[in-house]
């Protein structure tokens, strides 16, 4: 019944347990089955990694990367968005997402239901992992919890320094239940139209890298220029702190990857080298690329690669060799690259922190490219039983898919939004800064 | 003291920053004790640099570099301005300018003492 | 022999094995029993990330909010008293908190003993968990270590910016001997007073909060207003600092919380989902209190929130569902709220950085809110044999003993530093800062 | 077969797995032996922990100490060294150092082999620890590669602030393969000179940290002091940032000692209290130093008495008891204290951020004291079979042979470096700062 | 040269931060290509802000301005101050000032030029 | 306007840091409404600190300051330094000084106002 391809399919097997014909046998199983210690810690010090990269990762990462007067209301904005993410996700989040009562007929495929505010959920609920194991519901829920927090977070990187923050708490509520919750039902759980065709994200490269980038993206066209842009000095008030960021990046996003396995296994350990060498490449190749380009290899470039590797191997940590992860991770880095800095100044959209041009892009990247890396001639894990171009194909569809679906959802949650709470600061407090204007205080006084 | 004829000038010297201690040092072989230091930007015939984040290329047409304001009895002056003249000089664009104002009154905040004997 | 109820029981357990009329056939059991390596894992995440907390955490969340010349007095003091503490507690600390040897009589319901230089742990001595389970002692000694040393530098929170370090040293070493290991064992070790009275304190809502916030309360009186409290302007000198603690201490929480479950179980699971979401509405219901009030949703706000639900939802980690986890947090970060803002500047005492403000009266509200959603009719995993008001009533007992306890035992060690070493830095330092003052550094030489 | 000694011989029985006359029986066990998941868990956890020492940790310990215009450098080279390291060791590190053909003969004391580009590695691959117990080769391979590239990174102390980004990163290369993998080769591997001389060295004294001060060194008499040094002021441009990085490479370094384990046992939980009291012992005892001879009790003080504590740990962390711990930590603080700011000065060479002074100097301290620490006598786990003079022996001979190893190879790595790229970056640049030299960004744009 | 009547003079003009490229450029165009700039706090009419730090309020008086000093040969003083006034003018409250003071001399460091030339 | 007997002057004063608010309140009395602050480092009598960073020990001689500038017209000028060098005074050494300087224009941007009404 479970296919033997590996994917992130707890939701599966943990609804298998409740739900359809194989009811009766497989809980008697189940509710037996106790989580062994080894993976349940596993899988919280897998959760606690992906908080860090929340607050304080990536809330230093978009930090550094504003002028010094928006500082305070990146991180807020980053902090609170994630804490709405976490209550919305115990409220109606893991229902919809993961939840036990998928709606029968084509719905199913996009949604789920039931565990309304964790209703049935117990100390002793367990969720499968993708062998025998079975880990603690809670801890399930905290993990993904995690996922559903930060992928709202990351989209703020298209629309910080100009919107308010009612707008943006209101905008982050609807398009989590519109866009996100839709988008991780259909890749990862049972019965998901992307998961039942057959596609490969081991860690989020769908659900959370392109979905953000291109909800970001989308959110910057509707929301609009900062004032200034891109005539007026914008440079990064501390680029310390998002080295910082992407330090603390890079080494919660072991827990994003590894901790996708779900087990502390050898998938995980592959899932952990892979994390470790596509983003060494991604770093070091992007700083190739602006050599390359004439430029001198800079600091923000190393960052800029780092993450556009941790983005490409998502999809592809448990699904590829070492050596098929450093071409990945190289291969985003440069294209990335060239979407940044040569192709965005071009077209004049203002995703401020490029969470399109690195997130987003290179999250197409991965999740494409592990159609490739995932086969085994090229030393990934996969058993050549679905070939080469056929994957490629999949992958292409759901990439679509998520693209469509994203770009919609966002549209809706931001108009929305805006005719709620109005959307943009005036343009007294943007100059001002959003920090004195929004919340009355300022980062730094020295 | 007759106006327009000051007995006590102000010297303010755009110096590159590296120069501080030196010129210091040199003023206090002239006999200079006290002087105000503050942080500031050059623009001029020296250029700056440019910086590029993310592919967003920025001339930074200004330099840093170190106003040294420096108020001396009138007499003083002349030795004070070749001092830091000479000392400051690198020979390389950027290496300052050295204005002298006249200053009508001088006052010491402690003791109230004014004029020179207030430097 | 063992309680039902849930509670921070290694000690008891601990002792159990090499004390009173159980020790022959225990012993046999305890020495065979060998950890099991996933709980042991666990353990020493857990025990690393209490570690983070304190460094680089607290010293960050404490050292952003003080004044540019007083940040590395604040970290340094921070760091030494967690390293003074560390020393201590494997000199005299585990001894007097967890030893095997008890006092006999009254004396043993307040301290413990033996154990001294931790004479007789070995590398297969062990500690029992809630379960059958046992862990390394080593770990478990480890693990209530860094309680020790981060509730020490919490304390400071009420004198920073004023007080020499030599006395700062000198009343740690006093405070952690007569205050922290006497209420550790009252609370959390078989025999303590509140223990046997059957006080819920699951990851140390009193041995750590309210003990730390009262002192940090009566050290600041007994030390005196900062010059020029509170007229003069005395914004945070980098609230972004500030922002990474508050990021860096919730992380490390979970170390905090889940691993107060001492095993990697269901228990840990479900202590770890509600340290996400009570501390998330504690974020956003101090930001909904402050907009309520007229005043922007401030960064500090939020930051003084996520703590405020961290300290509510310590004693009741293991002992609430998660929505009671959300009241409990939202209700201490509303609390918090008016008597940092409303009443303290009434009351006039310079707790510096509400250190009582927030660890105090949030782990108050948390110690008696405990006693409520403990029950199960509100989702609590108690089994209802202790009733609502029975269980709060002994809530507030332990509540006002470890007030009284730790009010006398702060005056004490207070007044003996003094008189040793001094007190406060001349008028002059404290005007030129501690920095330089004290250490003859500059935290910033840009 | 196996020593009763405690050494991290993971390569000696990985590699026995696969090689020699056990091959047909123990592979049998080999391939049926399954990673327990604790084992695998705290594994991976101390993987990430190591990470987290290299980003952000060392890049803000190393940048915080250096001038603004050379922040972006530090952190840069600190990133882009490890992410170097970490592509080299799955090409040919891994091979050289643990790979499963050791060269015969003379040779195999030097460097293995096999394994090149982790041919042969697979999902079920398993390295064995120093129980019955195994642990997923690609979580070894990783945990390693951690340790490759934080020593790298940990050279660039002597060298920062004047050597070009592209001089640097051909060192690296050369540097890693003719003296990192050899040493650790004759450190860590069955075969190894050192290992099988019966040298301790528990987490890295020698392979990490003597190695990684005398290369700094070295390279510090080669590239020549900074412009400027000793006369000009250098002062650190944010104690903020060193005191960031110390937590993290405090809370990091569990990782690196109690993970040398191997395993979440007792060994672990002894390596991990011993990581605790001696860097306390450390930070305290380097602020008493200070005092004793008259200066004010720093805050650089403390964090360098901390680094000299961990340092010195490291060999001994599984060796030793907590208060031959405590010694050792205290004692490495003070000859490190002397020798940095007494003898440095007078000799006048530039090893700017004292690699040499801390790692070097706290490296040979810790690695002749673990032959002390080590006997029973004084509570440590040696059974005494080995005599004290004899070990200290062993320990001094060990000492050397890494001394002369790494002075000649950092020598050849550091001249042909030069010749290739041309070694410093030119006056002006160096004046003008490297961060806008040589990468074109600055730091701090307030 | 004759005292009080410098043919050098020194402009100060207080404007707001984010006029500075645009004042550049303007005087580029009159043929000034020296200043120096810093970043000062300046108190008026314009009203500062209200920051509040967990219930701990302070009224911001001084915003930030940027504070230009440019030393023109006295002929050009009046264009100069002329086209700041021009372009940084917002017609808000908190504009700035122009300010003009008699220089008494003036030298280029690097070369010894007096006077005009060391501009 | 006659030059060198200029109807308006501009106050240079150096104040320690934590003074500023109480001379701007006096100032306020005495009908002062705007002035312009610098951050600055002052070198004098007053000595320094030492700062040691493992071992290295440097002599830090210059100590933070603040800059007033002020411009007044003339028949202010005396009250405001009167006031300025009461209120700065703690009589301990690195009080600080005040400076006055003739100003020969003064012109409010926002309005093109000169002379005393610019003020
Ligand atoms: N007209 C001016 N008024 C005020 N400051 C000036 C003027 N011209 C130059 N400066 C200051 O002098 C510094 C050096 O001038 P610059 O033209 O770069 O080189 P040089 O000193 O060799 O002439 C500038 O950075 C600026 O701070
Ligand atoms: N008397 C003064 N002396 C020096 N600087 C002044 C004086 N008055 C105002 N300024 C400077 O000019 C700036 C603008 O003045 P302000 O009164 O706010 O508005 P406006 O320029 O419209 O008159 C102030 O922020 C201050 O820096
Ligand atoms: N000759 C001078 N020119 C300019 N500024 C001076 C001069 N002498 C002193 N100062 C400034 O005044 C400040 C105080 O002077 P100082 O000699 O320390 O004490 P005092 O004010 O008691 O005479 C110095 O820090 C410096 O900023």
């Amino acid at each position: 019944m479970l296919k033997q391809t590996l994917k992130l399919a707890a939701a599966l097997m943990g609804s298998t347990l409740v739900t359809g014909a194989a009811f009766a046998q497989d809980t008697a199983a189940a509710v037996a089955a106790v989580p062994n210690p080894g993976n349940n810690a596993w899988m919280m010090t897998a959760t606690i990694l992906v908080m860090l990269m929340i607050l304080p990762g990536l809330a230093l990462f978009y930090g550094g990367l504003v002028r010094t007067k928006n500082m305070l209301s990146v991180m807020t904005q980053v902090g609170a968005v994630a804490c709405l993410a976490m209550l919305i996700w115990v409220m109606w989040g893991y229902g919809l997402a993961f939840g036990p009562d998928a709606p029968s007929g084509v719905m199913g495929q996009f949604i789920s239901g039931g565990a309304w505010f964790l209703s049935g959920v117990t100390l002793e609920s367990t969720a499968a992992t993708f062998s025998d194991e079975v880990i603690s519901e809670f801890v399930f829920i905290s993990f993904q919890m995690t996922f559903a927090a930060i992928t709202a977070a990351l989209v703020l990187g298209g629309i910080v320094e100009r919107v308010k923050f009612s707008t943006v708490m209101v905008f982050t509520a609807i398009w989590l239940t519109i866009t996100y919750f839709p988008i991780a039902h259909m890749v990862w759980a049972e019965g998901g139209l992307l998961f039942d065709m057959g596609a490969l994200d081991f860690a989020g490269g769908t659900v959370v890298h392109i979905n953000a980038g291109v909800s970001a993206l989308v959110a910057a066209l509707i929301f609009g220029k900062r004032i200034g842009y891109p005539t007026e000095r914008m440079p990064p008030h501390s680029l310390t702190m998002t080295m910082i960021g992407t330090g603390l990046l890079w080494v919660g996003w072991f827990g994003f990857n590894a901790g996708s396995a779900l087990e502390a296994d050898g998938f995980a350990g592959l899932a952990m080298i892979n994390t470790f060498v596509a983003t060494a490449a991604g770093g070091l190749f992007w700083m190739l690329a602006e050599a390359v380009s004439g430029r001198k290899g800079s600091a923000l470039g190393f960052c800029s690669g780092v993450i556009a590797g941790l983005v490409a191997v998502t999809p592809a940590a448990g699904n590829s060799g070492p050596f098929g992860a450093i071409l990945l991770g190289a291969f985003s880095a440069i294209v990335c690259y060239f979407i940044v800095t040569e192709m965005k100044p071009k077209l004049g959209f203002d995703d401020s922190l490029d969470a399109f041009g690195i997130h987003g892009v290179g999250g197409i990247v991965g999740a494409i490219g592990t159609g490739i890396v995932y086969q085994p001639f090229i030393g990934g894990p996969g058993d050549g039983s679905t070939g080469m171009g056929a994957q490629v194909w999949i992958q292409i569809v759901a990439v679509l898919v998520a693209i469509s679906w994203a770009a919609i959802g966002t549209a809706i949650a931001a108009y929305l939004a805006k005719a709620v709470t109005g959307g943009r600061v005036t343009a007294e407090a943007e100059r001002e800064g959003l920090d004195l204007a929004e919340h009355g205080e300022r980062a730094y006084n020295y | 003291m007759q106006k327009g004829d000051a007995s006590v000038k102000l010297i303010i010297a755009i110096i590159k920053p590296f120069k501080l201690d030196d010129v210091r040092e040199a003023l206090e072989g002239v006999g200079i004790t006290g002087m105000t230091v503050s942080e500031v930007k050059g623009y001029g015939r020296q250029k700056g640099h440019t910086e590029v984040y993310r592919g967003a290329e920025y001339q930074v047409t200004m330099v840093p570099k170190l106003k040294l304001e420096i108020v001396v009895p009138a007499d003083l002056a002349s030795r004070v301005v070749e001092t830091i003249s000479q000392i400051a000089n690198t020979g390389s664009i950027g290496d300052g300018k050295i204005f002298t104002l006249g200053v009508e009154d001088a006052l010491r905040i402690r003791t109230g003492e004014t004029a020179e004997t207030a430097l």
